[in-house]
């Protein structure tokens, strides 16, 4: 067991893996001698060389292009997107190609691959340095998709995702990198792709959060709770596919959801989740399953009152869930 | 403005004997230049009989995807193809039967299991990679696919085929860049039909020869009339010789006709002059590969008869098996969108 | 009033608006001498030369790109993506850009296009020819997205979305092409973004659907009527903004949903339509919302029996709605 | 493999005689140059100081970008900058203090009311097209914009710039296609500073020089070095006036150092070595121009105190101005996502 940041047990994990299985590539933009922007990756490239932890141009679609063609051909890519909000040109190679691989053979090819992206916002980063992307890619077919919150799922779902044989979007926060600490289990610990988990057991509603909204509701659970309000949160942390059963046994004791994230509202994964809830646990609802996401303008705002208005906090999701506990 | 003129020479130079070819490798290109022809006369004939419900045709092309496949190490070596490939796949080993049971979506397809339409050619035993219909995304693949090679020591190079048109998608750039950069052994085959549907050349971009775009990625490119299979094969081998000596991708572009409409959707005579199609017709290279072996005193009647029924046979059988094939069964469809078995505790 | 083929409707509103709007430019692949794939853009090339219906090289987000600019610089663009299948490439293009440019630069740009895509399945065009976009495009602000289900709407949402000053996507489902006629109105008919329809009133059963899904809506909601179950179904027709209050006054009489989309269930449009009727709908619903969508594989399949599992039909439509009423 | 090197000559026979500029010209670009770089410290110093969250750089840049912009008919032509463009910007006309406001997020930042990043420039006042943070993609837009010119006869041309990482993405070569298919009048001004972030141009592409690329698409491909501002200037009119004749676009390769870390958030150090960076401190623009201004007698210390002085008190004016300006009502937030008013009734 050691205390580790977020950033540092993404950082080992992908260390470890690569001195476990050689098949594996690391490929993006400044992955290589810088280590990433983000330091994810530093220190890979002097370990096991510039073939595999590759420096690529300037081109998303290439690194997930050729990270299909790389998998096919023996080896385990693990392709880094610098920022989610710069993943969009690979769009077509993701859906189009890379889900879609083992389907369309017939089950004759298959594609696994990890790809890291890291996102979300409240880190200055404005319009295009703050994007949550899982809406997008939960709806295809084809691929799974994990959103750790905490440093031990940071490492265990990454050798999860990396030993999955299916291609694994991996959504690691920016904001989480240094502000967020944990135990992590030494030694080869793997958090299994699909399970939620009930991060604070409560009675009174349950709150469903990934990523940096994960923390917040607890904090915001916290703040209830000095209320007499026992809000259980459960940490969704895959999102793709998705725990009904854990999400549907919570709605059953609590009876009342709130579904908490960052990105934008309309049309979000967030719709899923309720969705999913009223269709299967309308017996169990109290009050209407309720939906708590950013405002549905086109990407956080750069000036600090701005990104503060955009962001969801403690604050913010506490006050949705008095209401739903009121209705 | 300065384009380096490589449009294709006539070149009577090359001949089975300056290529070191023996007559029973110029007879067994010419074996599956037959083949492909009779097998997508046959696909028309399904679609026309309403058996098939689409075609998407190779001819014209034939000759070209003959010849550069046959300058791989077909066992060794990966086919990357597109929707026209199907010389290229038949040459690769894939055998005609499974074109067949691809284009009537029967379950024992071993491209798609019925999954996808007539065209999406694949067969990881023949290191043919599944084709998606997208265009273009296949060159970063082929290049992935290389760069394993490279690391990995294997040996294998990539050959990949795509339309003149498909040249535009910013994945071509793309994948001749990572190429070029890392000296990858990837033969980027563009069949230059001088259309995309009904988009001519002109429209599609400002130089006479799209091989024109490699010098500027740091790659060679190279220009032939696709007509000619041994010109193909002769600028293939050598392009195969250059990226197993580590000096990188080679851009190919084989000039060829377009002998059918785009499709079984399409109505060509709406935006082509009949004087074209006509022309085209002169550069058939079923046409131009049998006066070749005439003149060279390879082919006899007796010897094109012999292939001529041996293809007959394969294509009659062919069609038989795929006809009577079961199509496949819904209770399947589900399989295979990850890795079996998948936890039912999950949804996706 | 004039009886036509879906397919010509939108012909025709594009003919009619280019000849009204010297400004306007259609772009995209085979739009030209051949009319188009489908035959849309028929005639418009000889009629309006070739600077204004302009043949583009292969390349989606070349279409897109240039298009933004043609916008900005006092061009009206519409242009079309040749198969919903096929606007991946420009994901970057319409997420990034053309959604955002109004937001991003305070009101000192926008961004006026029409996007024509057609989408759908029921074709025999397999994984890569019947796909359905509506999902990726819904989350994203900025945009706006209609789908005319009847040729009165194919022509009156075109002429709507011609000359909506912000950029939107203009669906256009294939199989309606021709299989669907019906009463135009002559000269100038536009039919607003936004309101959605009731088709056919109903107090058992809200049916909620758009494109295709409208007519197999409507035939289920017939063979339902034979059976004594009035089913209300509803033409959601604009996708983005959503005309919530239409859909909850007709779940207010029903007091039962079920919403339908051939695209896939998870995560897709149908979740909000869900959500939101969950949320805001809570106390008229007696049963739980409910989504009938396409099965979750990465595309429909091409042979038959394949393609007829994965397509809805008036059948399961109908067996989905009695087991809601049934509740 | 043939690459035309295209790398940039030393030019001495470039002066403003031969080019038939004024004194007061030159200076007038002087100007630019130093006001940039000015600007350019005062965005660090407000860095450092806390006031500002993030900055990135254009110095080093400078040089090339005053030289291609000035060559341009400012008024009337469109420039589609990036992040690096703040010399291009303030060329074209934007004042210094609006790169303030914009620097400290503040409500009256015309390029976006203080909701986007620094160095996200726009003002359709100036003809500046808005800058998002995807790279690339510009380059369409500029290739759009000067189609509208073309079938609107407005005469206008656009330059767009960019970074020899960017030439990468596929919108690059797309953008170039497009443009040399219509003969749009297009300067694509690739800043090549050897570098992305941390990626050298070894890795992002197999040619010396990216211009070579131009000729692959049929249009003129040039490289200067862009720490002449006059060399920069005299190749951008000469693309102009191309563009004006009809002759179509030009790719213009202006070689730069780039003087700081990529960014506020980058250390260079990690991945360049002292020496080169060092090295790249020679190549300065602002030292080469004043050499060589002093050198033709044209700039005396008199008129470099005179512009300096001037140049400090504008940057003071603006910087004031912008610390004093009030930072954005978040009760405005919600605003310009589609045009007002929106209908209340519907839901997006
Ligand atoms: C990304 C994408 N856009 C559009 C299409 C539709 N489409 C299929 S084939 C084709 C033309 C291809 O032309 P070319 O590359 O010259 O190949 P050819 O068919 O002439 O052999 C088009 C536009 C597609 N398949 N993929
Ligand atoms: C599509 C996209 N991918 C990644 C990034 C992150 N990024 C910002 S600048 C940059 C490097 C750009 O290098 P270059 O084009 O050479 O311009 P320079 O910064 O050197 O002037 C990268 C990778 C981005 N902004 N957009
Ligand atoms: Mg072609
Ligand atoms: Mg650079």
């Amino acid at each position: 067991m050691a205390d580790k940041r977020y950033l540092d047990a993404i950082h080992d994990g992908l260390h470890e893996e690569m001195a476990r299985d050689a098949r594996i590539v690391v490929l993006g933009e400044d992955v290589g001698r810088k280590g990433g922007v983000f330091g994810v990756t530093d220190g890979l490239y002097q370990a096991f060389g510039e073939a595999r932890v590759l420096d690529t141009p300037l081109a998303e679609s290439t690194i997930i292009g050729v990270a299909l063609g790389m998998s096919v051909n023996g080896l385990l890519p693990v392709p880094e997107i610098q920022f989610a909000d710069f993943i969009h040109p690979a769009f077509d190679q993701i859906l189009s190609e890379v889900a879609r691989l083992r389907y369309r053979s017939n089950n004759d090819y298959d594609c696994p691959m990890t790809i890291r992206v890291p996102y979300g916002g409240g880190v200055h980063g404005a319009l295009y340095h703050s994007q949550s992307i899982e809406a997008f890619y939960a709806h295809i077919p084809g691929l799974k998709i994990v959103a750790p919150g905490t440093p031990e799922d940071a490492k265990g779902l990454l050798k999860a995702a990396i030993r999955d044989p299916d291609p694994v979007i991996y959504l690691e926060h920016k904001k989480l990198y240094r502000s967020i600490r944990g135990d992590v289990p030494d030694g080869d610990h793997v958090v299994p792709i699909g399970p939620a988990v009930v991060r604070r057991p409560g009675r009174d509603i349950s709150i469903f959060a990934y990523g940096l909204m994960l923390h917040e509701s607890l904090a915001a659970a916290d703040a209830l709770g000095r209320e007499g309000v026992e809000a259980e949160v459960v940490d969704v942390r895959t999102i793709k596919p998705l725990d009904a059963g854990t999400i549907l046994e919570s709605v059953e004791r609590t009876n009342r959801a709130l579904i908490v994230h960052e990105d934008n509202r309309f049309a979000g994964f967030g719709a899923e989740i309720a969705a999913m809830i009223a269709e299967e646990g309308f017996r169990f609802l109290d009050a209407p399953p309720t939906r708590l996401g950013g405002p549905d303008v086109p990407g956080v705002p750069f000036s600090t009152p701005l990104e503060d208005w955009f962001m969801l906090d403690a604050g913010k999701i506490a006050a949705a869930a008095r209401n739903v506990v009121a209705y | 403005m300065s384009v380096p003129d490589t449009r294709a020479k006539p070149r009577e130079d090359v001949t089975p004997q300056s290529l070191g070819l023996s007559e029973a490798d110029v007879l067994d290109m010419y074996y599956y230049l037959r083949l492909a022809r009779a097998v997508d006369d046959r696909m028309w004939a399904l679609q026309r009989s309403g058996k098939a419900a689409f075609v998407i045709s190779g001819q014209g092309h034939e000759g070209a995807q003959v010849g550069t496949v046959y300058a791989l190490n077909r066992e060794k070596d990966w086919l990357v193809p597109f929707y026209r490939s199907v010389a290229a796949v038949l040459t690769k080993g894939m055998p005609a039967a499974e074109i067949f049971l691809i284009q009537l979506g029967k379950a024992p397809d071993p491209s798609s299991g019925g999954r996808q339409m007539p065209g999406h050619y694949g067969h990881r035993h023949y290191k043919i990679l599944s084709t998606s219909s997208p265009v273009t995304t296949q060159c970063l693949h082929a290049a992935g696919i290389a760069y394993a090679a490279k690391v990995r020591h294997t040996g294998e190079i990539a050959l990949t085929e795509l339309g003149d048109g498909s040249t535009s998608e910013g994945d071509f750039a793309e994948a001749l860049n990572f190429s070029a950069i890392h000296r990858l052994g990837v033969l980027f085959v563009v069949e230059n039909n001088g259309y995309a549907i009904s988009v001519p050349l002109s429209k599609q971009m400002a130089v006479p020869n799209v091989a024109a775009r490699a010098a500027g990625f740091g790659m060679a490119g190279v220009t032939v009339d696709g007509s000619h299979v041994l010109h193909a094969y002769a600028a293939a081998r050598e392009a195969a010789a250059r990226a197993r000596r580590g000096e990188g991708p080679t851009l190919l572009e084989v000039l060829v006709p377009r002998l059918t409409a785009h499709s079984s959707d399409d109505q060509q005579e709406k935006y082509r002059s009949a004087d074209e199609i006509a022309r085209d017709r002169a550069r058939d290279p079923v046409h131009v590969f049998t006066e070749e072996l005439r003149g060279w005193g390879i082919l006899t009647d007796v010897r094109e008869k012999e292939i001529l029924s041996r293809i007959q046979h394969e294509i009659d059988l062919g069609t038989e098996m795929a006809e009577e094939a079961a199509l496949p069964d819904p209770a399947t469809a589900t399989r295979h969108v990850y890795a079996e078995p998948p936890d039912p505790r999950f949804r996706a």
